[in-house]
């Protein structure tokens, strides 16, 4: 039974965010209770899971059931909990450091297993919770106390990363824009298997000059591409500005059977009596 | 034969060895079989040389008329088709004096580190026999001999050869003709003490891995959710277990590595689905960090740890107790949670399980310390008796609008708190690693931290564990304390003791956390000294019951390190010298 | 007021606070320097509310005419521009019977919380006056009041607020006005017990915080390789590190994850040059597996752990020394390895060198345990005594063609082995995390890892770590043991009981492991019973002497959990009570 | 001083490998000594580093300094190594388990970092050193014991992901042919930044059918692409059996300054002193 006078404020709960004034992160929250309004989902079959960050502190400020783990394991804790129960809707959410650094791996290797889960990657070019530092998509040349000169580094690309190890479907959306976030974030339920979206969402504290993307982003600038090679092409060429679907796919996902049992553990005993 | 007065041996050591490829492993495992389906009682452990694949090995049996945990101190016979490499066993297979090598005459004299015992030498032309039969192997040869030599039924040794090749009929053949050639060869050597006839029938009892005791302890307490990265010497408890949940309607996922693995469980339990992982030394130490993540957030969860000799990637084959001070104090901040340790194979079910059923209804991590040698034994077994009550989480029931607002983490006497499942509507709750308050909502303020402290500590300290936390056993004023591996040999140890007339009670910890200290107390009253004895360099177990026991009795230590189990004569010999000091 | 009787205080606590965006930090800070640059030694801590920037704050000051390590039990001075979610900060700002609290008028009464001790309350138009001067801020006129009630220099006041503004002159002018505005409305309060003059010029005084003493030690130990991942309380220590490490011809490398950095730190130290990493708790359990890669392949690293509030991500803005357990017994397998842990804010610069010296020495890893206060508060100290000498690896030779063949682990009788260091020739060899022998070639044979077992823990338990493995101070037949930040209050504490006429030794373990039994024993001789502070839940340190000391004396505990420091009157209190019990 | 006498043999050392007769690792221990030699190092002047894994048991079979570490973390000691003495050649090596699952993440991260050092990792699609199991790069339908069924997932594309976090030199080679191989090493350690070499070395023992690859492999097959777009687009539609460079970049290796002092730590003092 669906309740459809669902609307986005059942999805909010009433813990007050600690997150700044401005914080991009407001606008994910919004957009990702518009998207559970929409998809007309029950609060409690919804579960939001979060590692450790600014953006990771989502979960409590949701209705839904929230899991806020320890730092970049995220994706390891939805996996884990979307194989058990299928039957839920699983997000997993997180910010730039939590997702491409510390948890860089769990990424990889969700965006392989194509469990049936989305992930929304805030994506404020910084370590927001401790307060400055540099994360794997921060320009090269961004100063910081803790790389003075910057890191010298070039940025990751997440989305040609998500692409290459896998990804069914690879999105981009921007906080400033919470109804076309909110779009996409249905879409990205909606879509079987791994849905990666990535939203450009400033920190106004360390990053004010993220303040201008809202200048920048280019809406529905993405379109599917028709296979990963096409969409590689594109997202290999691409300035990170351009919002919308570059990627879905039809692999299929990885949902081993649970719950079906043909035996029980004493059946399992007669292979060891003699 | 520990009996070479009588003319039957009531247990018998042997060793089987040749390079690799010869077979080894196989023909061990057929005469485990033919052992057990004779009415014996046997273990068997494996050893292989550092080549990958294909290098030396050599299985070790041991058969007798009474259950048997531990390898003796000198073997009886040592079996080999070929010397190549044998050598390198020396340390592992130490001949008793009685003892008999066994070679073929082809290969010359067997290496001297086996001989200097002054073991008979017998040799056959083992290669040469197999070659007279068509498909005939040396190997298949050597276990006839053998199993005649131990007076093993012709039929048993039969059905064991046919049970394993029965699939391969071109390889059955040539094989059973080759264990008749073995047999009929047997009676050119001098006379060796048979063993003494079986204790009874095969019926009821099971031939079983510890590792596959432990899956299948998992399974009886409810586990349903498996994630792990492969690891010597665990990885055949996921294989066992990955086709096993798969028909009991759970799954297995592979990681990607041990924080994946552990993340999921916690992910799978957070779904209200009993969830494990199984892991070794250096997998462990990855998973810490998530553990106190669900010490923190009262998520229940199963860690196996299969040990194996460290520090570091240390010895991936071999067998040492090196890992209770990370089981037992390597989560940061205070963390309190459930550390149980099987003390035999069979044990294994029945720990793995218990810690499965705590972990549900104390909402908390539970790590089991098993072992390479418990893990790998292949032993004959009496049917293990029934385990803990399956798994009970405290669940928390939907709640209607209106009620009041649920408290994941409340404050309650037992400290055990309801536990929402996702799904249950009304009860929705963020489960958080962050100190809290009582609904889970992050707190930095001392009341709550300290509040939440004690929750966490008088959920596990106030529960009753009953007679499970130890296996008590024998009388006297002497006691030695000790957990895992180290109870098989200690037993017989003391059994042997008993017999001399020296009394000495056995302790073996099963609960070794959360510490059980007065429970241990009266288990040690009247008791004078305590040796503690356990398979580590620095007195792991020792420095436990120092820092956390304050036992009434001195205590003394008996320790080495692994790679090389104890055994009932070495241990004896402490004891003695111990209890005269 | 610790003095009230007298026309002067020896020692005043203030607290200053606000709301999000009042400049209360730069006051804070504006004040401690201009007390240190008059002479006083000062202490400065902070805190501030859940949100992530802007949210209210407090800065806790101590100055005083003697050195101080801790914040006394009530406060003299409440100062708060806004009262604005001020209230919560009542636990952490508990007012002295005699204190005062001073506020703006405009915002009305100060919380209960404050008041209800009786405290005096004073309010003055602070945001009014600000509002008269062009660009003024309440803070500013806070300052000057503050600084005027004090009695405070002007001079050393206008110093303090033009040497952080120097730089922004539109700024430094209103905020000078304001400053001399907030001295002058001073007038109208009644009289506050001002300090006593201070006790020398502050000439030869340093003005550092824990985090940076730890970061000049470590380059002082001859570090120039540091790989670290961003985390609360240790980030400062990193930034600080970041250019200084550039400077001195290092280099620090922000790294992925603690696996990495710990890994890239082995791999420096490997290439001969000392190595460190800084960490709090969650990235220390993530690093423990390769820590005991830097055990078995004996390569020297260093990680300082900002301890924090745990289990799990806990209070990460808080105090608690909670990870003694998992920073002596966290690695897997049998892994000796040295722990200390500096007691106080300078102490943290000669311990972390010390710890470098070590760790290079002995060819091991070395952890620090400072924690969040010690690392985040700033301090007026005495310049630091000189640290231990420079890192002195004991490093192989070059070797020519015919000599013997290098190896890298020769059982040597100290238990150190020269160490080779690539580039160099003839000494080639392969570091490893597997069992070896002499040559580092993998090894699973029992006897070589009983060997490198013995030289791993004889190289340690060997070394003479001289007279800085404890602080020794005081007579009696009582003695408190502590270590790390507790140290500070207890040596307030038992200087307090002294002058009660309560003689009580202090001892404070700088050296955890290995642990010094001996020492402590003869440390300990004449004392009847001791007291076991530390600052957790379950006792950690009393444990560890439990388990790896066997003293002599009688333990008592006296421990509470992180997130609120132990005071002096607090210890006192208990000391007091547990003599006489 | 370079002794030019150098020959491959020179680069071995004498511990006997564990290696199954006929593992495709015997190859490329036998090339990286040609290129080892072609580049006339000498040995103490080259760090063989690794993880843990059949393949990963390589740096104790050369004559070179050797880091033999934990599961998953050669990258991590290598990049520490070589930012802390860039005058020695590093050379890291290691499984595809070793590399792509566990250590995935520094994987990740050192494409991106760009330290001039070598990775070379043998990729048998299996995990030799535990018997058996799949890996990340092991074909959804290969069956084992752990996966009875197969993985039933996709396989990750190593070169793919290394391209698309910034990898510098990117090049595939075949354990068969060791001169090739050679060759590529030899390119490899040349090429500033971060080079990647995946090289195809079969596990006879629990993938036998991997001997047919030596009829699979096409030399040549690649040459490198003008840009990362380009190179894209054909990695994406590769079937992983093409030989060769497939990207040369030209980003600027990360090579912070050591051992230039500016200051003592003495000198440092100063800013606390009041
Ligand atoms: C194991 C571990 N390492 C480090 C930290 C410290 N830490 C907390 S959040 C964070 C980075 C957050 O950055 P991001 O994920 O981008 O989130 P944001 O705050 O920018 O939203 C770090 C490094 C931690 N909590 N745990
Ligand atoms: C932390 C940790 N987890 C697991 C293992 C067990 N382990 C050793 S090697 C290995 C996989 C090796 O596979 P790969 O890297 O492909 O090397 P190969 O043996 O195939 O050459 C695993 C899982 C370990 N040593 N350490
Ligand atoms: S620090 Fe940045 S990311 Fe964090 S809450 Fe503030 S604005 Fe948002
Ligand atoms: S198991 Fe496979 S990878 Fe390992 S040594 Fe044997 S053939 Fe090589
Ligand atoms: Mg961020
Ligand atoms: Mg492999």
């Amino acid at each position: 039974m669906i309740d459809m006078t669902l609307t986005p404020a059942h999805y909010k709960s009433d813990v007050k965010p600690v997150w700044c004034p401005g914080c991009g992160d407001f606008g994910v929250l919004n957009a990702l209770a518009k998207a559970l309004a929409k998809l007309a989902l029950r609060p409690e079959d919804v579960a939001v899971v979060s590692g450790i960050g600014c953006s990771s502190r989502i979960p409590a400020y949701t209705s839904a059931y929230g899991f806020h783990g320890v730092h970049g394991r995220a994706l390891a804790v939805g996996t884990g909990l979307k194989v058990a129960r299928p039957d839920l809707t699983v997000v997993v959410t997180g910010g730039d450091g939590d997702g491409y650094s510390i948890g860089g791996n769990h990424f990889l290797h969700a965006c392989r297993r194509n469990v049936d889960l989305t992930y929304i990657v805030m994506d404020n070019r910084v370590y927001g919770m401790t307060k400055g530092q540099p994360s794997p998509t921060t320009e090269a040349d961004w100063t910081s106390k803790l790389m003075p000169q910057g890191t010298g580094l070039g940025e990751i690309k997440p989305m040609a990363i998500a692409l290459a190890a896998g990804a069914n479907f690879i999105a981009r959306g921007f906080t400033g824009d919470p109804n076309g976030l909110a779009d996409l974030i249905v879409s990205a339920v909606e879509h079987p298997g791994f849905s990666f979206v990535e939203v450009l969402s400033p920190c106004v504290t360390f990053r004010p000059e993220q303040r201008e993307w809202k200048k920048m982003v280019r809406g529905h600038a993405l379109a599917p591409a028709a296979d990963s090679v096409e969409a590689a092409t594109r997202i290999f060429a691409d300035d990170g500005m351009n919002l919308g679907v570059l990627y879905a796919g039809t692999r299929r996902p990885f949902a081993p059977p649970i719950g079906r049992a043909q035996r029980t553990p004493t059946d399992l005993e007669r292979r060891f009596a003699l | 034969m520990t009996n070479p007065s009588n003319s039957a041996a009531t247990s018998v050591a042997i060793a089987l060895a040749g390079s690799g490829g010869a077979g080894i492993m196989t023909a061990g495992n057929m005469l485990l079989e033919a052992a057990a389906s004779a009415g014996y009682y046997a273990l068997m452990t494996r050893s292989s040389g550092p080549q990958i694949r294909g290098g030396e090995a050599a299985a070790m049996l041991r058969i007798a008329t009474h259950p048997v945990e531990c390898m003796p101190a000198g073997f009886d016979l040592l079996a080999a088709v070929d010397w190549e490499n044998v050598h390198r066993f020396g340390a592992e297979i130490p001949l008793g004096a009685g003892g008999l090598v066994l070679g073929d005459e082809a290969e010359g004299a067997p290496p001297a580190v086996f001989t200097a015992s002054g073991a008979a030498i017998a040799a056959l032309p083992l290669a040469a026999i197999a070659r007279g039969i068509p498909g005939g192997r040396p190997n298949m040869v050597l276990l006839g001999l053998v199993g005649a030599l131990l007076g093993l039924p012709e039929d048993a040794m039969h059905e064991a050869v046919s049970r394993t090749l029965g699939k391969r009929p071109a390889a059955l053949e040539p094989s059973l003709a080759a264990l008749a050639a073995g047999r009929s060869a047997a009676g050119s050597l001098q006379p060796f003490t048979p063993l003494a006839p079986p204790p009874g029938s095969a019926a009821g009892r099971w031939l079983i891995t510890g590792n596959e005791a432990a899956g299948l302890g998992a399974l009886q307490g409810g586990v349903r959710f498996v994630a792990a990265y492969p690891i010597t010497p665990a990885t055949e408890m996921l294989e066992w277990l990955s086709p096993s949940l798969e028909s009991v309607g759970g799954v297995l996922v592979q990681a990607e590595d041990e924080l994946a693995s552990i993340n999921m469980a916690i992910g799978a339990s957070y779904g209200g689905v009993p969830s494990l992982t199984a892991t070794s030394g250096p997998g462990l130490a990855l998973m810490l960090e998530s553990l106190g993540l669900a010490v923190a957030s009262e998520t229940p969860i199963v860690v196996v740890d299969i040990m194996r000799v460290g520090p570091s990637t240390g010895i991936p084959t071999k067998s040492e107790q090196g890992d209770l001070d990370i089981a037992l104090h390597g989560l940061h901040g205070d963390a309190p949670h459930l550390v149980l340790a099987p003390n035999g194979v069979g044990d294994a079910l029945a720990t793995t399980q218990w810690a499965v059923t705590l972990a549900e209804s104390l909402q908390c991590p539970a790590i089991v310390l098993s072992d390479q040698f418990l893990g790998q034994a292949r032993a004959v077994i009496d049917r293990p008796a029934a385990g803990a009550s399956p798994a009970a989480r405290d669940v928390a029931a939907a709640a209607a609008e209106g009620d009041a607002p649920y408290r994941r983490y409340a404050l309650t006497d037992s400290g055990i708190s309801p536990m929402a499942i996702p799904g249950t509507a009304g009860v929705t709750y963020t489960a958080d690693g962050l100190e809290h308050g009582e609904r889970g909502t992050p707190s930095s303020q001392f009341t709550d931290h300290a509040a939440q402290l004690d929750k966490r500590l008088r959920k596990l300290a106030d529960h009753d564990y009953g007679e499970r936390w130890a296996d008590l056993e024998g009388e006297g004023d002497l006691a030695v304390i000790t957990f895992g591996s180290c109870t098989g040999p200690l037993r017989e140890a003391l059994a042997l003791a008993y017999e001399r007339g020296l009394a000495v009670r056995l302790v073996s910890l099963r609960l070794l956390a959360p510490a059980q200290p007065a429970r241990l107390a009266a288990a040690l009253a009247g008791v004078r000294k305590a040796l503690v004895l356990e398979q580590n360099h620095s007195g792991q177990l020792l420095r436990h019951l120092k820092s956390s026991f304050d036992l009434p009795v001195p205590l003394a230590s008996l320790r080495k390190p692994g790679g090389q189990q104890f055994n009932a004569a070495e241990i004896l010999r402490h004891v003695v010298e111990w209890s005269a000091a």
